[in-house]
């Protein structure tokens, strides 16, 4: 034990950790919200994307970045923004399959009905825009924070 | 028990503290490693148990622990080399009261010294007194006491708590229903005012999303050990606790307006530690954000059940030194029948760490370990991990 | 009883931006970091509560009065924890509390 | 109509005490001092949104004011964790 008095290990904080267990599901209940009611309140794909990236920031300041991260799992963020890609360009290419241009929603008329610009819109958000930027902006959090723990030496 | 001397063993003996906890394995496997090096001829692993009785917490440990000896004597069996040591095992200090890791530290010197032992090998993610990371302290009283702490490699720089824990359906139903709640306030509840389509979408949505936030969160923000009824009792004598927080807010908060607005400014502001006598994350911030929140003190730093609080000016800190918070917390979490204490101060476990007073706190009993650190909490920490 | 409630409403209001104030000139005025923190924490917290006391006075019975309680638990619940986190970020830089008779910082 | 000019009168003064908050924010000196300021001036930003939200007769600034609490202490969380210097912090 000698010598090592003065390394104090380093611990997260209890009152931090209990406050974001708390506001987490808030915050992911919001994100999903706003991403649901994108096409006709203020909000939309990207603001609820990135609300849903948020609480994984939160988790990550509060318990640590790697444990976060191995939480997470490389496997969902690339999963939640290969799959936006692919909602996306699926909407977008169904309506050139339909003889028109890339996401010329009123083609899917005939399927959805009426409103189809409206659940073309819908779809996109959800599933494309939000997917994407969530999946994304952890990605991009957690290569930063990666960039930082190889500076110090760290193995990441 | 009786059967040991006094003598120290010829080959040397080592004291293992046991508990639950994540590197139990690899500090066994690691302390046995040591024994074949160095042939030693006694290993004892030890695991301090409290037998206090404090309201709604958990009390049938002892056959928990028990097993969790007899498991470690399986694996000290497996790792032990050909001219095996002889393996202890005990429960000690069951019919103490064991708070601190001062506490624990007693009665494992209490045990060592009896059998003299002159080596503990301490596992790193051990915490005995709840699942807060208290291991430094009790280290460094063993080491203070004069034992050869050797902390087993398991180790890591960064002392976590699990991000998740084991959760039930209760939990996810919960969590569930709360988001689901939420989601629904959001939207302004046309699912009930709006017409069939919005009831259709909100239900749709509304489920979607309350199952992709129970499903990935129960875990984090809820977990098996905050049983369900419990929460509820707690829930209810929060309720209770609440209009007594705001009313101590709104008079200390007129006290520290004339403060403020004084001319002269006459604060005293220091650092005090606490060491408070609730444990876990909820009533561990519970407690520190209500201190936080009556003004004059602010919950600087938590480690375990110690809190380091910065105060203003006197009668905040012997609002802190009489712990009426802290006994206000522990009725909303342990009940009613726990909440009757002694005061931090009465205890010993109020200090200044700055100030006239810093150095001379009489009475204060787990003190000398305290003390002989004093810098060691306000050195400005610069090193580099390993 | 609309008098009793618009009088409390003015009162709340009154007191949301006195406490307000105090927190500002503390955070102005004050020696060091940890002092400070206290009044961005506690007399700010209150001046912010009792605002949101007199909107959800005002919403009276409709469904917002929801939104706004629930606000009111969320700045309790967080602002403390950004007090704490800002001090104990002061404290692992090892900045020395101010004590009487130093510097203002 | 006096109560929407009382509501509108308490935001315009708590965008004079945000201003003047500022002056921490700007002059420090550490890290943490323009933390703090930065937070209080957050705090008053939700409550100028929950404000307007009556005055302007606008639940949309609620929805707002809710998620911007949420949010505002993760940047002193964040700043709690990111200028530690020491240990395995990461």
């Amino acid at each position: 034990m000698s010598g090592s008095d003065s390394i104090r290990p380093y611990t997260e904080s209890e009152i931090i950790m209990t406050a974001v267990r708390i506001v987490a599901p808030f915050v992911l209940t919001y994100g999903l919200f706003i991403t649901f009611h994108g096409a006709d309140s203020p909000g939309g794909g990207f603001q609820g994307g990135a609300l849903i990236g948020v609480v994984v920031f939160m988790l990550a300041f509060a318990f640590g970045i790697a444990p976060t991260r191995e939480w997470v799992g490389s496997g969902l963020m690339t999963a939640l923004a290969a799959g936006g890609v692919i909602v996306f360009v699926s909407v977008g290419l169904g309506t050139l399959a339909l003889g028109g241009k890339f996401l010329e929603y009123g083609l899917y008329e005939p399927f959805l009905g009426p409103d189809a610009t409206k659940w073309g819109m819908e779809a996109i958000e959800i599933g494309g825009v939000a997917a994407i930027v969530s999946g994304v902006i952890m990605a991009l959090f957690f290569l930063t924070a990666a960039g930082y723990a190889s500076q110090g030496g760290e193995d990441v | 028990m009786a059967d040991h001397t006094h003598d120290p063993p010829p080959g040397g003996a080592l004291l293992v503290p046991v508990g639950e906890s994540v590197t139990l394995r690899q500090t066994v496997a690691y302390t046995m490693e040591i024994a074949a090096a160095e042939e030693i001829s006694e290993v004892h692993f030890v695991s301090p148990v409290a037998w206090h009785d404090v309201g709604d917490v958990e009390l049938a440990v002892r056959e928990r622990t028990q097993s969790l000896l007899d498991r470690v004597s399986v694996w000290a069996e497996e790792d032990a080399p050909a001219d095996a040591p002889t393996i202890h095992t005990a429960v000690i200090g069951a019919e103490e009261y064991l708070f601190s890791p001062d506490d624990y530290a007693d009665i494992l010197a209490r045990y060592a010294d009896e059998r003299g032992i002159k080596r503990i090998i301490v596992d790193p993610e051990y915490s005995p007194g709840g699942n807060v990371p208290l291991l430094r302290p009790m280290e460094v009283a063993l080491a203070v006491r004069g034992f050869d702490v050797i902390e087993a490699p398991a180790s890591r720089p960064v002392r976590r708590s699990r991000l998740t824990r084991p959760g039930g359906i209760a939990q996810f139903g919960l969590l569930f229903g709360i988001s689901f709640l939420f989601y629904q306030l959001l939207g302004g509840f046309v699912i009930v005012t709006g017409d069939s389509f919005d009831f259709f979408y909100e239900l749709i949505t509304g489920t979607i999303t309350a199952g992709l936030v129970a499903g990935a969160l129960y875990t984090v923000t809820l977990s098996n050990r905050i049983r369900l009824r419990t929460l509820g009792k707690q829930l209810l004598r929060l309720g209770l606790y609440v209009p007594y927080l705001v009313y101590e807010i709104i008079k200390s908060n007129i006290l520290i307006t004339t403060i403020i607005l004084h001319p002269k400014l006459p604060i005293e502001p220091r650092m005090t530690r606490v060491r408070s006598a609730v444990w876990g994350g909820p009533a561990l911030t519970t407690l520190g954000n209500s201190i936080t929140l009556t003004p004059g003190t602010l919950t600087v730093r938590t480690e375990g059940q110690d809190l380091y609080v910065h105060s203003l000016f006197q009668s905040a800190r012997d609002g802190v030194a009489d712990g009426a918070l802290e006994r206000a917390v522990r009725f909303v979490f342990y009940g009613r029948r726990a909440a009757a204490i002694p005061t931090p101060r009465e205890r010993g476990d109020y200090v200044e760490l700055q100030g006239p007073n810093a150095e001379s706190e009489p009475d204060a009993g787990a003190e000398a370990d305290v003390e002989s650190e004093p810098d060691a909490e306000t050195e400005p920490v610069e090193e580099e991990p390993k | 009883m609309n008098e009793i409630r618009l009088g409390a409403i003015f009162v709340l209001l009154a007191g949301g931006v006195f406490f307000t104030f105090v927190s500002a000139v503390g955070v102005i005025r004050l020696p060091d970091v940890y002092t400070r923190a206290h009044t961005a924490s506690q007399t700010d917290t209150l001046g912010a509560g009792l605002v949101v006391a007199a909107v959800v006075l005002a919403y009276g019975v409709e469904t917002e009065v929801i939104k706004a309680l629930l606000l009111l638990v969320f700045i309790f619940i967080t602002n403390p924890t950004a007090a704490h986190a800002v001090g104990r970020a002061a404290y692992e830089e090892g900045i020395e509390p101010w004590t009487k008779g130093d510097e203002r910082r | 109509m006096t109560l929407t000019t009382a509501f509108l009168t308490t935001a315009a003064v708590l965008v004079v005490l945000a201003i003047a908050v500022l002056y921490r924010a700007v002059k420090g000196p550490t890290m943490q001092d323009r933390v703090i300021a930065v937070n209080v001036l957050g705090t008053n930003t939700v409550v100028i949104l929950a404000l307007l939200a009556v005055a302007l007769d606008s639940e949309s600034f609620l929805d707002i004011a809710l998620v911007y609490a949420l949010l505002n202490f993760l940047m002193a969380v964040a700043i709690s964790k990111f200028t530690v210097k020491r240990g395995d912090v990461i």
